[in-house]
């Protein structure tokens, strides 16, 4: 079955290494990812704060393209991306008045039939069944998966098992050989859009996050979402100074961790690019058992 | 000029709410049409709906049926019975083209005397408005009659 | 033919105000089939009665119709007069010409003609009126009582110092229910056990009961006065006759890690066991689940090996026994959710978060940590503990939108008793409202507050989580502006919603009533029948029906006890005849009634049953609709569902139902 | 009070909340848990659950505080109050509503300007492109914020690190997307 991808803008700039890892670990696995031609942004939380309208219309958009390709399911990894077309599509499905007027304004049909994967279904799906064969390291150290908002709520888009604490990511970590820990954030909030205009309420919350997971044994931090990753990465001088204390615990997405665990090399994984050195948990891999 | 004409109104209630309802209207005084009669059954779902048909056959220009409030129910779920062999019957009537806005089902609690006035002030103004039911009374049903009653009565 | 009395009561001049009796009753006696029409001011006085008895004696008259008031009224009186000259009572009907006629409208023609058409009405109907005759039911004086818990103990009692019999049925080893883990009972704080074990003393002793514990209910067929019940008794493989309860094998029974249900799994039990010290009767059962002789084929046999009067029998069977009553109380009791229904309060992973039942184990005496009250985790005493008041209730996106009426009562109760065993300790109560209507209920939570310093937060809690060894519990108080609040706890008590039983539906199915949607068992009426439900013969008692208190339950199971007392006062039970009836005729036609069992379906009382018609040979002809006019209330909703009138009315046929439409219309006004 | 009834023939805010949004504002039986739960809440001049409660009462003054408000501003979507909300409110949706009609009303609070900014430069470079551009997009909003040097040590950095492209991504036809944009914004 083909498998339709939507990279979203932050996987082509901020959260390139997502898609890179990504890709590297489906290729590994031979699963195709089929990029939907010409998408464009889902607006975001920007077009979801200003105005309903486009907030729908914009995701439509690449829905109805997706559609136009035959794709009957997509893998959407970053997670504002899903919430918003996986939004779109809830309006659209529910409100045949909504999906006319956005049919009408994109003068293009829609259905928004297609299937929206998140980054822990495409896994579970498509990876764990072959995951066997590519394993080959044991990562080999604590790992805090953190969530996030928009992968955990709203539980009726998301299809999380326990929302308020999620195992789907701690699963996938488990299975590269790392021991994810029990912690209180997982699902917690970053202060995601507000990176640029409120980087001290960025830096509050993402402190709270980096803090319980130090403060429990982590070694890592593995996310799924880029604003997240950007948050708690980029936002590391911030989030310190908040802490008063230096950490320097590495973030990284679940799709680079599970390469790492497959034997693809720390540069392909983008494990370089990141601000807070990955260089530990690089080396975590294939150390003695804990 | 004629005189207004003056519909005959068959009431079908259930012992337990409405027909007490409109004892209180009676106890209370609360004064209203004289149109109507009343037709006692034990609850609404006792209501066999081809004695509505009799009725207007038998000369009725209009009818009420009403009985206890949705969850009321004397017998629990009679009036929910009655509800939907209504909507069954009501939309069968409709496809035959009989003007079923001559029928008016209702609610009235044994507490709605008032309810109960005017419900039967409410309708008597309605089907007067409507006219006799000549339409159905100048239909020739003398070779039906024998047949239907025989076959109520069995 | 018929030879039909007419009598229009003046009603003082409540009726002749407004309608012309006299005229009424003259053309009244001119109507086809009435032989005696008459008017008098006052029918229902002494006098008025007697001139109806001697008229019907005189003229030989089969049927009288007595235009007067609501039939609600005095149909009564009417009918006993008619007996009392000698036709069958249900040859009277009464023609409503006050309520529904002289009272309501202005004196005129009009009304006076409206008259007349009520009473011509009913002497069409008197014309089809056929005998009828008192249903009598044999009562079976002995009442089943399901559930041992406070509920079901006040109504056998009651029931049993009555003079009748009664069979208890209980689940579990031992009865006694929820309250016997109750530590101390609001609003008093008397100790629970204290009030209760006495109580169950005097069911296992009363001469009048009979318990059948670590038993349920199979199945339940029959109807008011006449059940037929079959009781499972399950294999205790203890034989209570040779065992005296000394302990012995319980003691050193190896299988010793089993979650004990009597202090909500904050101890272990052993597999053969008694729930608790006071147990009723105390006398232990296997648990076959945890019990390695069962789980392990065979090894272990210890407790039989140790046994001084060879009490022991793994071999024992569950046994099916029959029993005849004639009433049910069903009395079987509620549970309460767990700190696991709740995902923002951690999924039940933190052993510090715990529900009510557990904090009345921390609390109790007989509790596993004597009373003291010691957080599971690490059995330190905490020094600040948090109440949850609505936790689960009033709920609707967790599918509980009741309120569970006692929660707010015992978190007083329990922030108090830890503040009186901890007095340097600190108790927070987030609470949403505070519901303490009862006697004496609002001066102890003011008590709780006032002299014992518990803190009351009025918001509820988003979150608790753990860190650094304390619960951070992450609230909101609504009365400081909506300040955010987080408290670090060392103890979350969750008042947990009250639910139904997890086999309440299949409890109810097999006996036939009928439950709202959460499970809770449905009364009768919500005021006038609370105890009674619509199958007649069973009661309700406790909070099988919905939330209750103490209190409020022992009430309730005294009026289901009052309630089958009733029943069993006579020897017989008297129904008035007005009940469904499927005709029947003669072979080979026996019925009309094709077996479709539609009436089956609509029927509210299950009193609709299969009867197999057969030939001598006993080969089935058909199957038939048959009503059992002991459960049967009359509502008729079968009759108007029958596809082809084989299923009648007494009292409201189709024949007098058509015949009052017909009588009503139609007919030229002179 | 005065000024209980609402400006006649006009609709409350609540009602038009109500219209706009799959939302029962009454259901809202004031418990707290939103505010108590929300991450920000700490930030906020006005609490989520104080907010419903405002609309709820339906006084004409309190529209005005509640449209002036940062807190529609802060309010991150993050969903944790809706998840938790026993009583279902979506508090996120109604929050969505509240910031399009401060805009509309020309109510936005000044300290909320920025966030409004960088939404306004986030949207333009989409409707430019109709891809987000990080690069276009920081350059922009640091010209609208005027807050030239935050941020400004970390873009030479994402930009080694190939985090951020300077060639804009576009869609194949961007007037199609400036197209959309016109027929929505009317």
């Amino acid at each position: 079955m083909r498998i339709g991808y939507y990279p979203g803008c932050s996987l082509q700039g901020s959260g390139k290494e997502y898609s890179d890892s990504l890709f590297a670990v489906a290729e590994k696995c031979g699963i195709v990812l089929e990029e939907i031609n010409d998408w464009n942004c889902c607006g975001a939380s920007a077009a979801h704060a200003l105005n309903h309208d486009l907030s729908v219309a914009l995701p439509a958009r690449t829905l109805a393209l997706a559609e136009k390709q035959g794709l009957e399911q997509i893998l959407v990894p970053c997670a504002a991306c899903f919430g918003r077309l996986a939004n779109a599509q809830q309006e659209l499905v529910s409100s045949e008045p909504m999906r006319e007027k956005i049919s009408d304004y994109l003068d293009m049909p829609i259905k928004g039939s297609a299937r929206i994967l998140t980054v822990f279904e495409f896994l579970q799906e498509h990876i764990f069944p072959v995951a066997d064969q590519h394993i080959v390291n044991k990562l080999n150290h604590k790992t805090a998966c953190y969530y996030g908002c928009l992968l955990s709520r709203p539980k009726e888009l998301t299809r999380l098992e326990h929302p308020e604490d999620p195992m789907e990511m701690d699963k996938v970590m488990e299975m590269a050989g790392a021991i994810p820990i029990d912690w209180a954030f997982k699902t917690e909030c970053c202060g995601a859009g507000l990176s640029v205009s409120r980087t001290d309420i960025v830096a509050k919350l993402s402190a709270k996050i980096v803090e319980d997971a130090v403060s429990r044994g982590a070694e890592s931090i593995v996310v799924a979402c880029p604003m997240c990753q950007m948050n708690l990465d980029l936002r590391r001088p911030e989030i310190n100074r908040q802490m008063d204390k230096k950490s320097d615990i590495p973030v990284m997405f679940v799709t680079q961790a599970l390469g790492l665990s497959m034997g693809i090399s720390a540069d392909k994984l983008g494990l370089n690019s990141h601000f807070v050195s990955t260089g530990k948990v690089v080396s975590c891999v294939g150390r003695k058992e804990l | 000029m004629a005189e207004t004409f003056e519909p005959k109104i068959v009431a079908f209630v259930c012992n337990w709410c409405t027909y007490a309802g409109a004892d209180l209207a009676g106890t209370s005084r609360t004064k209203y049409e004289t149109n109507v009669r009343i037709i006692r059954f034990p609850c609404t779902g006792r209501i066999d709906f081809m004695l509505l048909i009799k009725a207007f056959q038998n000369g009725a220009d209009g009818i009420i049926v009403s009985g206890c409030h949705p969850n009321d129910c004397h017998y629990t779920s009679g009036n929910f019975h009655a509800r939907r062999r209504w909507m069954v019957f009501k939309s069968m009537l409709e496809f035959m083209g009989f003007p079923t806005e001559r029928i008016t089902f209702s609610w009235v609690s044994a507490a709605e005397g008032k309810k109960w006035a005017d419900l039967v002030n409410e309708t008597t103004d309605s089907v007067r408005a409507l006219g006799s039911f000549t339409d159905y009374k100048n239909l020739d049903f003398s070779q039906f009659n024998q047949m239907d009653h025989e076959a109520i009565a069995r | 033919m018929a030879r039909i009395g007419v009598f229009i009561c003046h009603c003082g001049e409540n009726i002749s105000a407004t309608v012309d009796v006299d005229k009424v009753a003259r053309l009244a006696g001119k109507l086809s089939g009435v032989a005696y029409s008459v008017d008098y001011k006052y029918m229902c006085s002494d006098p008025g009665q007697t001139l109806i008895v001697d008229a019907i004696k005189e003229h030989k008259l089969t049927g009288i119709v007595v235009g007067a008031c609501s039939p609600r009224m005095h149909e009564g009186t009417f009918r006993k007069a008619a007996e009392k000259a000698g036709i069958n009572p249900y040859f009277c009907e009464m023609a409503n010409i006050r309520e529904h006629c002289s009272w309501v409208h202005p004196k005129s023609d009009e009304t006076t003609r409206k008259a007349l058409d009520i009473v011509r009405t009913m002497v069409e109907k008197v014309k089809n009126d056929t005998a009828l005759y008192p249903i009598k039911v044999p009562i079976t004086k002995t009442a089943l009582v399901i559930g041992g818990g406070i509920a079901g103990i006040q109504a056998a009692l009651d029931i049993a110092n009555a003079g009748h019999q009664v069979i208890m049925v209980e689940k579990s080893p031992s009865i006694g229910g929820h309250m016997s883990q109750l530590s101390e009972t609001f609003p008093t704080l008397d100790c629970s056990q204290c009030i209760l074990t006495p109580r169950m003393v005097e069911v296992a002793q009363h001469p009048n009961i009979t318990l059948h514990t670590f038993a349920t209910v199979e199945d339940v067929s029959g109807f008011i006065g006449n059940f037929d019940v079959n009781i499972r008794l399950k294999a205790k493989s203890v034989d209570f006759e040779k065992c005296t309860g000394c302990g012995s094998c319980w003691q050193k029974c190896p299988s010793k890690k089993i979650p004990d249900e009597f202090n909500a799994g904050m101890s272990f039990r052993t597999a053969i066991y008694t729930p608790f010290p006071q147990a009723v009767p105390n006398k232990p059962v296997i648990d076959r689940a945890n019990c390695t002789w069962f789980t392990k084929d065979g090894k272990c046999g210890v407790c039989a090996k140790i046994c001084p009067t060879g009490a022991i029998d793994y071999t024992k069977e569950d046994e099916i026994l029959n029993i005849k009553v004639g009433a049910i109380v069903t009395a079987t009791g509620f549970d309460i959710k767990h700190s696991d229904f709740f995902p923002e309060y951690g999924y039940g992973k933190h052993p510090d978060i715990i529900d009510g039942l557990q904090f009345e184990r921390l609390a109790s005496a007989s509790g596993p940590t004597g009373g003291e009250i010691r957080r599971p985790s690490d059995g330190k005493i905490p020094e600040t503990v948090v109440f949850l008041a609505c936790a689960g209730s009033r709920d609707k996106a967790k599918g509980i939108e009741y309120c569970s009426k006692i929660c707010c009562m015992y978190t007083a109760k329990h922030a108090m008793l830890y503040k009186h065993k901890n007095h340097h300790g600190k108790a927070h109560v987030f609470y949403m409202d505070i519901r303490s209507a009862g006697k004496s209920y609002d001066e102890f939570v003011r008590r709780a507050i006032e002299e014992d310093d518990v803190n009351y937060i009025r918001g509820r809690v988003s979150k608790i989580y753990e860190k650094n060894g304390k619960l951070m519990v992450v609230g909101v108080d609504t009365l400081l502006g909506a300040k955010p609040v987080t408290i670090e706890a060392d103890l979350v008590v969750l008042a947990t919603a009250v639910v139904a039983n997890e086999d309440a539906e299949s409890v109810a199915q097999k006996l036939h009533i009928s439950y709202d949607k959460h499970k809770f068992f449905a009364e009768a009426h919500p005021k006038l029948k609370p105890v009674e439900t619509n199958t007649a013969g069973i009661t309700l008692a406790g909070a099988c029906q919905s939330a209750k208190d103490i209190p409020e339950t022992v009430a309730q199971a005294s009026a289901a006890a009052a309630k089958t007392i009733i029943l069993f006062s006579g020897n017989e039970l008297t129904r008035e005849p007005v009940v469904a009836i499927v005709n029947r005729s003669a072979a080979p036609v026996f019925t009309t009634c094709t077996g479709c069992f539609l009436c089956q379906e609509v029927c509210p009382y299950q009193a609709i049953e299969r009867e197999e018609i057969r030939d001598r040979a006993g080969n089935l002809l058909m199957n038939a609709a048959k009503v059992n006019a002991g459960l049967c209330q009359g509502c008729g909703t079968c009759v108007a569902m029958c596809r082809n009138k084989s299923i009648d009315l007494q009292g409201f046929s189709n024949q007098q139902m058509l015949s009052e439409v017909m009588g009503l219309l139609n007919v030229p006004f002179e | 009070m005065e000024n209980t009834q609402a400006h006649s023939g006009e609709l409350t805010l609540k009602q038009m909340v109500e219209h706009a949004v799959d939302v029962e504002i009454q259901t809202c039986y004031q418990c707290g848990k939103c505010t108590a739960g929300c991450p920000l809440n700490e930030e906020m001049d006005l609490m989520p659950n104080q907010i419903l409660r405002m609309l709820q009462a339906e006084y004409p003054d309190y529209e005005k505080e509640i449209l002036t408000s940062t807190s529609i501003w802060l309010c991150l979507a993050c969903d944790t109050c809706y998840s938790r909300c026993p009583q279902e409110v979506k508090l996120p949706n109604i929050m969505d509503f509240l910031r399009q009609e401060s805009i509309r009303r020309n109510l936005v609070n000044p300290k909320a300007k920025n966030i409004l900014r960088f939404h306004r430069a986030f949207l333009d470079e989409v409707e430019r492109n109709g891809k987000l551009n990080e690069l276009g997009l920081t350059i922009d909003y640091k010209l609208r914020s005027m807050d030239l040097f935050q941020d400004l040590q970390n873009a030479p950095s994402m930009l080694f690190k190939g985090k951020l492209s300077i060639i804009p991504h576009k869609v194949q036809n961007p007037s199609e997307i400036k197209k959309l944009f016109k027929k929505i914004n009317g």
